[in-house]
């Protein structure tokens, strides 16, 4: 077990250089193959792992450039650990669904590229490594989005590229700052996710870092104003891509902002919060109403991806362990409920090559099954009680209650008008009679498509009800942070927010 | 009295008349005179400097400006003869194939 | 003792998933049979689980935890006490009948499997919902019921205003719940825990303006689904689903868990008072302002559906004023009489093929008498009349009032009781007398099948005799409740009845009166007010224009205009902007040998002229 | 005043020259060869050539440390020394690629072999001296053969390209001497240290000469580094000149070019001339932004490169304006991690050189060239692609780990500023790279004949790509110990 972190990182880019010698016909069995002793691997992980250790676990330190302090050092911990586990999950889902017969080889040869980024994003310590996968993930989906997506693909995936990339080399600046900083304090270099948490910043130091960091992670999450890349990487890319895209790749946002922001910049955090956290109200209610206005099917669950990122960022920045294990739990759950859907609609898209929902119509009468799995994840989509998506928002929203009520009300509104806008989509293109003669002999789900599906919807209810596994491990290393936290930050206020948000009495 | 500060500022003239030389005229040949000019206008200051100094690597840098010089004109009238030879022409405005 | 629980709770669950296998399926009645008789073993756990209680046997288990992050931890635990033990036995009990009912209702419907798969699952929804010990896990059956009341609103999916209803029903819902998640979040924040027990032992610790809030919050959500005003607009647009929905649903069981959540939570609004007042005024003016709504109307069941959101009202009023027991009761015998008379009117409707409007009927009690019948029994138990069930619970609603010195009240709900009898008997009259002139459009009239009318016979005993065990249940109920003082003289509460039952009498009268003679001239019709109330005030209007149509708007313009134009065309500008920039650096690349040279001196120069000019601090 | 001198050869340390005599020698002897019979290939003169490059190459090695020689105008010092470590390694990679599978004449013509090492004896005296005349006599030895070599190629273009190199370079050259000329005029010496003992000693009056001789060497150096506004040649000879001689040129001259900045500039800006400082920041500022935005617009390859190697120069003369040890192992880092890359895109695109002009009536290598090349030639595809990346600087390629430490040097000596407008252009700079990218990934091919596609490649060339692809992938290993060694070097010669 002591080096199954590099296995799992490295099994795919393997898998995926020898995926070359495949041929063609049997690639996408290959590719399903890997990716489940993939997810295998990342199961077996997860039952190595200790919830009641403190730290990180099968932690792999090698010295690689040491005039610069950069380390070969990975780790997990209840924050990295499902989100590992999503992406080696999702991405086996994904492979299952695969419809694309055009180059396949390639495809399939990306995707496992991408998990091997995926992976690495979550399982690195070291900042400069974080920062490796962080950007050569751009470049799978680059192709993936623009090979193998509809007419105006090339534009976005092109600005899909250039957006992310741009917004992260702010934070290689912010990197290096703080790696400079870290000699100036301690005398050695060191990239090091743990040796920085330990670093105390001023406060003026703190602001600006925290720019640089968050800059990049908003753009990824995305954060509104900096969210239009989204809605066309989703809209022109295959399912594939958006599946991978909406589960894992928006995660990488918000897993950084709570891996680096909280514990690195506490105060900073804390003088934030506010602010943050109008923008993600404003996301959460913008990009739902933007999501009401939709044609496409699929852009309105792009558009419903930034409402619920938006929830998402105020957990994080609610500051207490609710919020945030709130917040991961819903990473979690997102991942799952919108790659469902993203695959649903690719189901709809391979039968009608259309996503337009004036299009359809009906469909339950043609598609009862596609109908009911539809069902069951939009429901998860906005938020019912025992299934995977109210968890997570019910802790994010009570997690930042404490910190504002009129904010999460505010926020609250996107439970509503996510109801409004999942379901206007399911009236218009499930209810009514069949208007469109094409719809009327459409084929049910076939095999494939339900074998990737129902462990989808299975998860969707499993841990709609029993959420304790994963919420366990994760509230146990939230709760560390949180203490790391109150313990680093220099000014008084934020020592008082910090125990004030994880009190109980006083509110409103 | 022609001073060290006569030379200079003759070599500067010169200087300048190379440089306006080298901005101005549009015949290629011209223009290698032109910096011909500019190396020899350097040339009369190292002398005359070195002189000033009473230190010989002054001159010594001028014999080499002249040779470098004469090598110079060699391979750039190589290069005319083939341009000439290929077009017809040595007008500097001919050599506008590749821009952008 | 907890298999009992198990058993009444997930009773239903099983039914629904067995239903749910054969959902694709045609018709199959074993679904039916299956059901029904879940729901029935349901029943019978929830009555020997009443006995339990009464032996004073409070059962409460923890089955595992649920969500536990920080000082958070809820689990899935169910309580069994008088409250929710009565609320067990009204729904189980409406739900058998209602099951059996729709095995006739439901025969020629291909979804038949589907739709008792959907009832099922909303019974177990709402067996959650009343026996949760916490208050998130009644928000599990509060949001469940919303859903399979989505579900089945828009069961008939195909017609756009089912789902449309579905839909609007659903978000409305929603709407009040945010109101509901607000509450439960002030709660855990001040007292750190959701466990009823907990919450009321130590709100009475909190300031009491906190204690509002939290009273006001819940309320929210309260009104959402009992459809108070200003949410109350989706119960009549849900009468689109099938009519054994209705009847369960929207009438007995899912409308009222308003009341049960503010009966459940009297522990919380007895400290606020002034919140209670607001509850109870808003109770007394829908129950006035749908009543009016129910006298003009032409449809059959939205009918119906305004005489429940009145009662509603009148549920409210007790239990705002702090009657709790009173409100549980009238709740109880609403459930009776009110399914009783929906189930009714499905007859009728299966009887017209699915005719809604009351004045394209009339004369039908000689082709069903016994639906007539059950449905007059359960008009004059909705009128309020002795000794029927509805004369017990609503007349101490009105006591209540009274007594409370709140007269203003008391007017409203007096009034309302007139109305009620009035529109109550304008739609016996019109159905099942006076000329028959659904004729006209030649339908024949048949009556339903005799297990049916069966079926509806315990309800129709029920709305009879249910008001003799008020005694019985005030002692049960207030074993858990707080008691509510009456300090009215007996002589008053006398004079009261008299009243009451008077104004019931005269609006029966009349309106078997007037519409014995064939009814209003039509220049009623022409009257504001006439159309004011036919168009339930314009609100269903005014939502449209000044909510739906501007959200939709407002939509389209931030995805177009702002999202497209500002946001991303400012993005796209950075990105053209670099791009032009080179496009005009580029010209500097002439080719132009001279231009070339040129620039190298250029550069000198300007370096030169720097060297001068330009002086930094050294 | 005229003694006879007797000077003591062991004085002389002849040694210092020895890597320099051995590549002129080995130049000669090529003439010769050549003399005597015409009848040899092009592979034997290549195979030769790259036989004298290791035997200087070995020389170099064995010097360590700091050495004078030849009446002390020779300087061997740290910078000195891998400075020519990266010209002759250079050289070695890049001389293989006359062997193409395409003859093209001058790489038949034993002059070429003569010149190539000539001039890399003229960029290693260029390097190895800090004595303005052997500077000036090494570079323009150096500049003539390159003039030579490009007009070898013997098209149009490669004419044209000749020319204007020649005719700005010998205004460059005008710089040199008038720069060379002020200092002596200042100082009595024409030699670096010397000058900058004087001027310290006379604490830099007056100021304006000091700056215009400055300024005058900023062109001249400019000139040769490319930077705005001293830059307009660099695409034009790109274009012009075969790949092979481009790709080449993007290293090796501006290596050069940089050493002799960092020993005279670095020596001005450490005395604290901070207009130095300011301008040399405008300049660096200028011409990465003026690299990157016209790339951004290049319709052809080469030329797209070709104005990237302007941007990378700019990047890494933030080096010399740093000025710290550190930087400088920077400026040699990223200048050796940026060879394999440019080497390997260079060599690509001289694989696919074809006879015609297939897809444009300009270009050789237009964008829509490479259309849909994964389709056709899926490995090329994948292999041109590592290298667009490694130029634009994305992990775990190459350059990023140059890009890294030198922003990382900007960010511990103060210059975040700097730091983050270099981090802004690496993000204009992605674009073009991910242009060819998208073209040769995302589009449909517009033609499916491989022939065209690989009219050039040999095993020379493969072997060569191969090896920057290596290189260039697992490069993570490598700089570890590459600063090793060049940390080694730059500390031996104090900088």
């Amino acid at each position: 077990m002591d080096y199954i972190l590099s296995l799992i990182i490295f099994f795919p880019l393997v898998a995926g250089i020898l995926g070359f010698l495949v041929s063609q016909n049997s690639i996408r069995i290959y590719g399903i193959s890997v990716a489940f002793i993939e997810f295998m691997l990342t199961i077996i992980l997860w039952i190595g792992f200790n919830g009641n250790t403190d730290g990180f676990q099968f932690v792999e330190h090698v010295t690689v450039i040491s005039h610069f302090g950069m380390n070969y050092h990975l780790g997990v911990d209840g924050i990295s650990l499902f989100l590992v586990i999503l992406s080696t999950f999702m991405t086996m889902i994904a492979l299952i669904g695969l419809n694309i017969k055009k180059d396949v080889k390639n495809l399939i040869i990306s995707v496992l590229l991408l998990e091997m980024t995926m992976v690495g994003v979550f399982l690195s310590l070291d900042v400069i490594l974080f920062y490796l996968f962080w950007e050569f993930s751009l470049i799978p989906m680059l192709y993936i989005i623009g090979a193998w997506g509809s007419d105006k693909r090339i534009y976005a995936a092109i600005k899909f590229f250039l957006y992310t990339f741009a917004g992260s080399i702010l934070m290689l600046v912010g990197i290096l700052y703080m790696g400079y900083l870290y000699h100036a304090t301690a005398g050695v270099w060191s990239f090091s996710i743990p040796d920085w948490q330990l670093l105390i910043l001023p406060f003026n130091t703190q602001l600006w870092l925290f720019g640089a960091f968050f800059l990049a992670f908003a753009i990824k999450v995305p954060m509104f104003p900096f969210h239009t890349w989204l809605p066309y990487a989703h809209g022109q890319a295959p399912t594939i891509g958006s599946v991978i895209l909406a589960s894992v790749l928006l995660k990488m946002g918000t897993y950084g902002m709570v891996r680096f922001l909280l514990p690195l910049f506490p105060d900073a955090t804390i003088y934030f919060v506010i602010p943050i956290a109008i923008i993600a109200v404003i996301m959460v209610i913008y990009a739902a109403m933007i999501a009401y206005a939709q044609e496409d099917m699929k852009q309105v669950i792009a558009y419903s991806s930034i409402s619920h990122m938006g929830i998402i960022i105020l957990g994080i920045f609610a500051i207490n362990a609710e919020g945030v294990t709130g917040s991961i739990f819903f990473m979690i759950s997102h991942g799952i409920v919108s790659g469902a859907l993203f695959m649903l609609v690719g189901c709809i898209y391979d039968r009608r090559h259309t996503k337009k929902i004036s299009e359809f119509g009906g469909l339950a009468i043609s598609m009862p099954t596609f109908a009911t799995i539809y069902g069951v994840m939009l429901m998860a989509s906005v938020g019912l009680p025992l299934t995977i998506g109210f968890v997570g928002e019910f802790l994010s929203l009570i997690g930042f209650y404490k910190v504002s009520w009129i904010l999460t009300l505010l926020a609250g509104t996107g439970i509503i008008l996510g109801a409004i806008y999942m379901l206007s989509l399911y009236k218009r293109s499930f209810f009514g009679e069949i208007t469109n003669e094409k719809n009327r002999n459409l084929k049910d789900l076939n095999g494939r498509e339900l074998a990737a599906l129902i462990p989808l919807v299975v998860l969707v209810l499993v841990l709609g009800i029993y959420p304790k596994p994963l919420l366990e491990p994760i509230d146990f290393s939230v709760k560390k942070m949180i203490v790391l936290m109150e313990k680093k930050a220099v000014t008084q206020e934020a020592k008082e927010f910090i125990v004030k948000v994880n009190s109980i009495e006083g509110g409103l | 009295m022609i001073t060290l500060t006569h030379y200079l500022v003759l070599s500067v003239i010169l200087f300048s008349i190379g440089l306006v030389g080298v901005m101005r005229r549009k015949n290629l040949l011209m223009l290698f005179f032109s910096t011909e000019i500019l190396l020899n206008s350097v040339n009369i200051g190292f002398v005359a400097v070195s002189h000033y100094y009473g230190d010989l690597s002054g001159q010594l840098f001028a014999f080499f400006i002249i040779a470098v010089a004469a090598s110079e004109i060699a391979v750039g009238l190589g290069l005319l003869v083939l341009w000439y030879k290929k077009t017809g022409s040595i007008n500097l405005d001919s050599l506008q194939m590749m821009k952008g | 003792m907890e298999q009992y629980l198990y058993i009444a709770l997930f009773a239903p669950l099983v039914g629904s998933l067995v239903a749910a296998l054969f959902a694709q399926s045609s018709k199959n009645i074993f679904t039916g049979i299956f059901t029904s008789t879940l729901i029935f073993i349901s029943f019978v756990s929830s009555i020997i689980l009443l006995y339990y209680v009464n032996a004073n046997t409070i059962v409460n288990v923890e089955m595992m935890d649920w969500i536990s992050a920080g000082n958070l931890s809820i689990s899935f635990g169910f309580v069994v006490d008088q409250v929710s033990v009565i609320m067990m036995v009204t729904v189980t009990l409406v739900s058998t009948v209602v099951h059996v009912y729709s095995i006739g209702y439901m025969e020629h419907d291909e979804s038949f499997n589907r739709f008792f798969s959907y009832l099922s699952a909303f019974v177990f929804s709402m067996m959650i919902l009343v026996m949760s010990d916490n208050f998130l896990g009644l928000f599990i059956g509060w949001e469940g019921v919303g859903l399979c009341s989505w579900l089945l609103i828009g069961f008939w999916y195909k017609k756009t205003s089912a789902s449309w209803a579905a839909n609007e029903a659903f978000i409305m819902n929603r709407i009040a719940d945010l109101g509901m998640l607000m509450g439960i979040f002030l709660i855990y924040w001040n007292i750190g825990s959701l466990q009823y027990d907990i919450v009321f032992a130590s709100i009475v610790n909190l300031d009491i303006k906190i204690v509002s809030w939290i009273g006001i919050f819940l309320f929210i959500g309260a009104m959402g689904k009992s459809a108070q005003f200003p949410l109350h607009t989706w119960l009549a647009d849900a009468m689109e689903g099938p009519t054994p929905v209705s009847a369960l649903i929207h009438a007995a069981t899912m409308v009222t868990a308003g009341v049960y959540l503010i009966v459940r939570a009297g522990e919380i609004y007895t400290l606020i008072p002034n919140v209670g007042m607001f509850i109870a005024s808003l109770g007394a003016f829908v129950a006035v302002f749908a009543a009016s709504m129910a006298l003009v109307n032409r449809d059959l069941k939205r009918i119906i559906a305004y005489s429940t959101l009145s009662q509603l009202g009148y549920m409210f009023v007790a239990a705002g004023l702090g009657a709790y027991w009173i409100a549980l009761f009238h709740l109880m015998t609403h459930a009776f009489f009110k399914s009783l008379l929906f189930l009714g009117a499905g007859n009728v409707m299966h009887a017209m093929n699915n005719e809604l409007d009351i004045k394209k009927m009339g004369g039908l009690y000689k082709a069903m008498r016994p639906t007539a019948i059950l449905m007059g029994i359960a008009s004059v138990a909705l009128a309020g009349i002795y000794p029927l069930a509805g004369f017990f619970s609503k007349d101490k609603i009105l006591e209540v009032a009274f007594n409370d010195g709140s007269y203003i009240l008391w007017a409203a709900l007096f009034v309302g009781a007139g109305l009620t009898a009035f529109y109550s008997f304008r739609l016996i009259m019109l159905v099942f007398f006076g000329d028959k002139v659904h004729e006209k459009f030649g339908i024949v009239p048949h009556e339903a099948k005799p297990f049916v009318i069966y079926a509806l016979t315990p309800l129709a005993l029920l709305a009879i005799v249910a008001g003799f065990f008020e005694h019985s249940f005030y002692e049960f109920t207030t074993q858990l409740l707080a008691d509510y003082k009456f300090t009215l003289d007996h002589s008053v509460v006398i004079n009261l009845i008299f009243a009451t039952s008077a104004i019931a009498l005269s609006g029966i009268i009349f309106a078997v009166y007037k519409y014995i003679r064939g009814g209003f001239s039509e220049k009623i019709e022409n009257w504001r007010i006439y159309k004011l109330l036919l168009n339930q005030y314009y609100i269903p209007k005014l939502y449209e224009v000044c909510i739906i149509k501007p959200f939709a708007t407002l939509s389209r313009f931030a995805w177009l205009n702002i999202d497209n134009k500002i946001v991303d065309a400012s993005v796209d500008m950075i990105a053209k902007t670099i791009c032009s920039s080179g496009e005009k650096a580029r010209e500097m690349q002439s080719g132009n040998l001279s231009s070339m040279l040129r620039w190298m001196v250029v550069g000198i120069i300007v370096l030169l002229v720097l060297a001068i000019f330009y002086r930094p601090m050294v | 005043m005229l003694e006879p001198i007797s000077i003591d050869f062991a004085a002389l340390n002849i040694t210092t020259l020895l890597p320099m005599i051995i590549t002129i020698v080995g130049a000669l002897v090529i003439i010769c060869i050549d003399l005597m019979t015409k009848e040899l290939s092009r592979s034997f003169y290549t195979v030769l050539t790259m036989l004298f490059i290791l035997l200087s190459l070995g020389t170099v090695f064995g010097f360590n440390g700091y050495s004078r020689g030849f009446f002390d105008v020779v300087l061997v010092d740290g910078i000195a020394l891998i400075a020519q470590i990266i010209i002759l390694v250079t050289s070695f990679l890049f001389i293989p690629l006359a062997l193409g599978k395409r003859r093209f004449q001058e790489f038949a013509m034993a002059e070429f072999y003569a010149l190539f090492l000539f001039m890399i004896a003229g960029f290693q005296f260029m390097v190895s001296s800090d004595n303005f005349i052997l500077i000036f006599i090494g570079l323009e030895t150096a500049s003539l053969s390159l003039y030579t070599m490009i007009a070898m190629h013997n098209r149009a273009k490669a004419h044209e390209a000749a020319i204007k190199y020649f005719a700005m370079g010998a205004l460059a050259a005008g710089f040199y001497v008038m720069s060379a000329l002020i200092f002596y005029a200042l100082t009595g010496s024409i030699e670096i240290h010397q000058i900058a003992q004087t001027l310290q000693a006379r604490s830099f009056e007056p100021l304006v000469a000091i700056l215009a001789g400055t300024v005058f060497m900023i062109g001249a150096l400019g000139f040769k580094l490319s930077m705005v506004p001293f830059h307009t040649w660099t695409p034009d000879v790109y274009e012009g000149s075969s790949s092979a001689l481009a790709g080449y040129m993007s290293i090796v001259p501006k290596i050069a070019g940089f050493v002799v900045a960092i020993r005279l500039f670095e020596m001005l800006i450490d005395s604290g001339v901070v207009w130095l400082e300011n301008i040399l920041y405008i300049c660096v500022v200028l011409t990465m932004t003026f690299g990157n935005i016209v790339a951004l617009v290049q319709e052809d390859v080469k030329r797209m490169l070709a104005f990237s190697s302007i941007a990378h120069a700019g990047f890494v003369l933030s080096a010399v304006l740093i000025g710290t040890t550190e930087a400088n192992a920077g400026l040699f880092l990223y200048w050796i991690l940026f060879m394999f890359a440019n080497l390997g895109a260079f060599t690509m695109l001289w694989a696919t050189r074809h006879r015609k002009n297939l897809w444009d009536n300009r270009y050789q290598h237009p964008f829509t060239k490479f259309s849909g090349m994964i389709k056709i030639m899926p490995a090329y595809a994948v292999v041109m692609g590592i290298f667009m990346f490694a130029l634009a600087g994305m992990p775990p390629f190459s350059v990023f780990w140059g890009k890294l430490y030198l922003m990382s040097t900007a960010v511990n000596n103060g210059f975040v500023i700097l730091a983050i407008i270099m981090a802004l252009n690496s993000a204009i700079a992605i674009y073009y790279y991910m242009k060819l990218v998208v073209y040769m990934f995302l589009k449909e091919p517009i033609s499916t004949d491989k022939d065209a596609y690989s009219s050039n490649i040999s095993i020379a060339l493969k072997v060569i790509i191969g090896f920057s692809v290596v290189i260039t992938t697992i490069s993570i290993v490598m700089i570890e110990p590459l600063l090793e060694i060049i940390l080694n070097y730059i500390t031996l010669s104090g900088f």
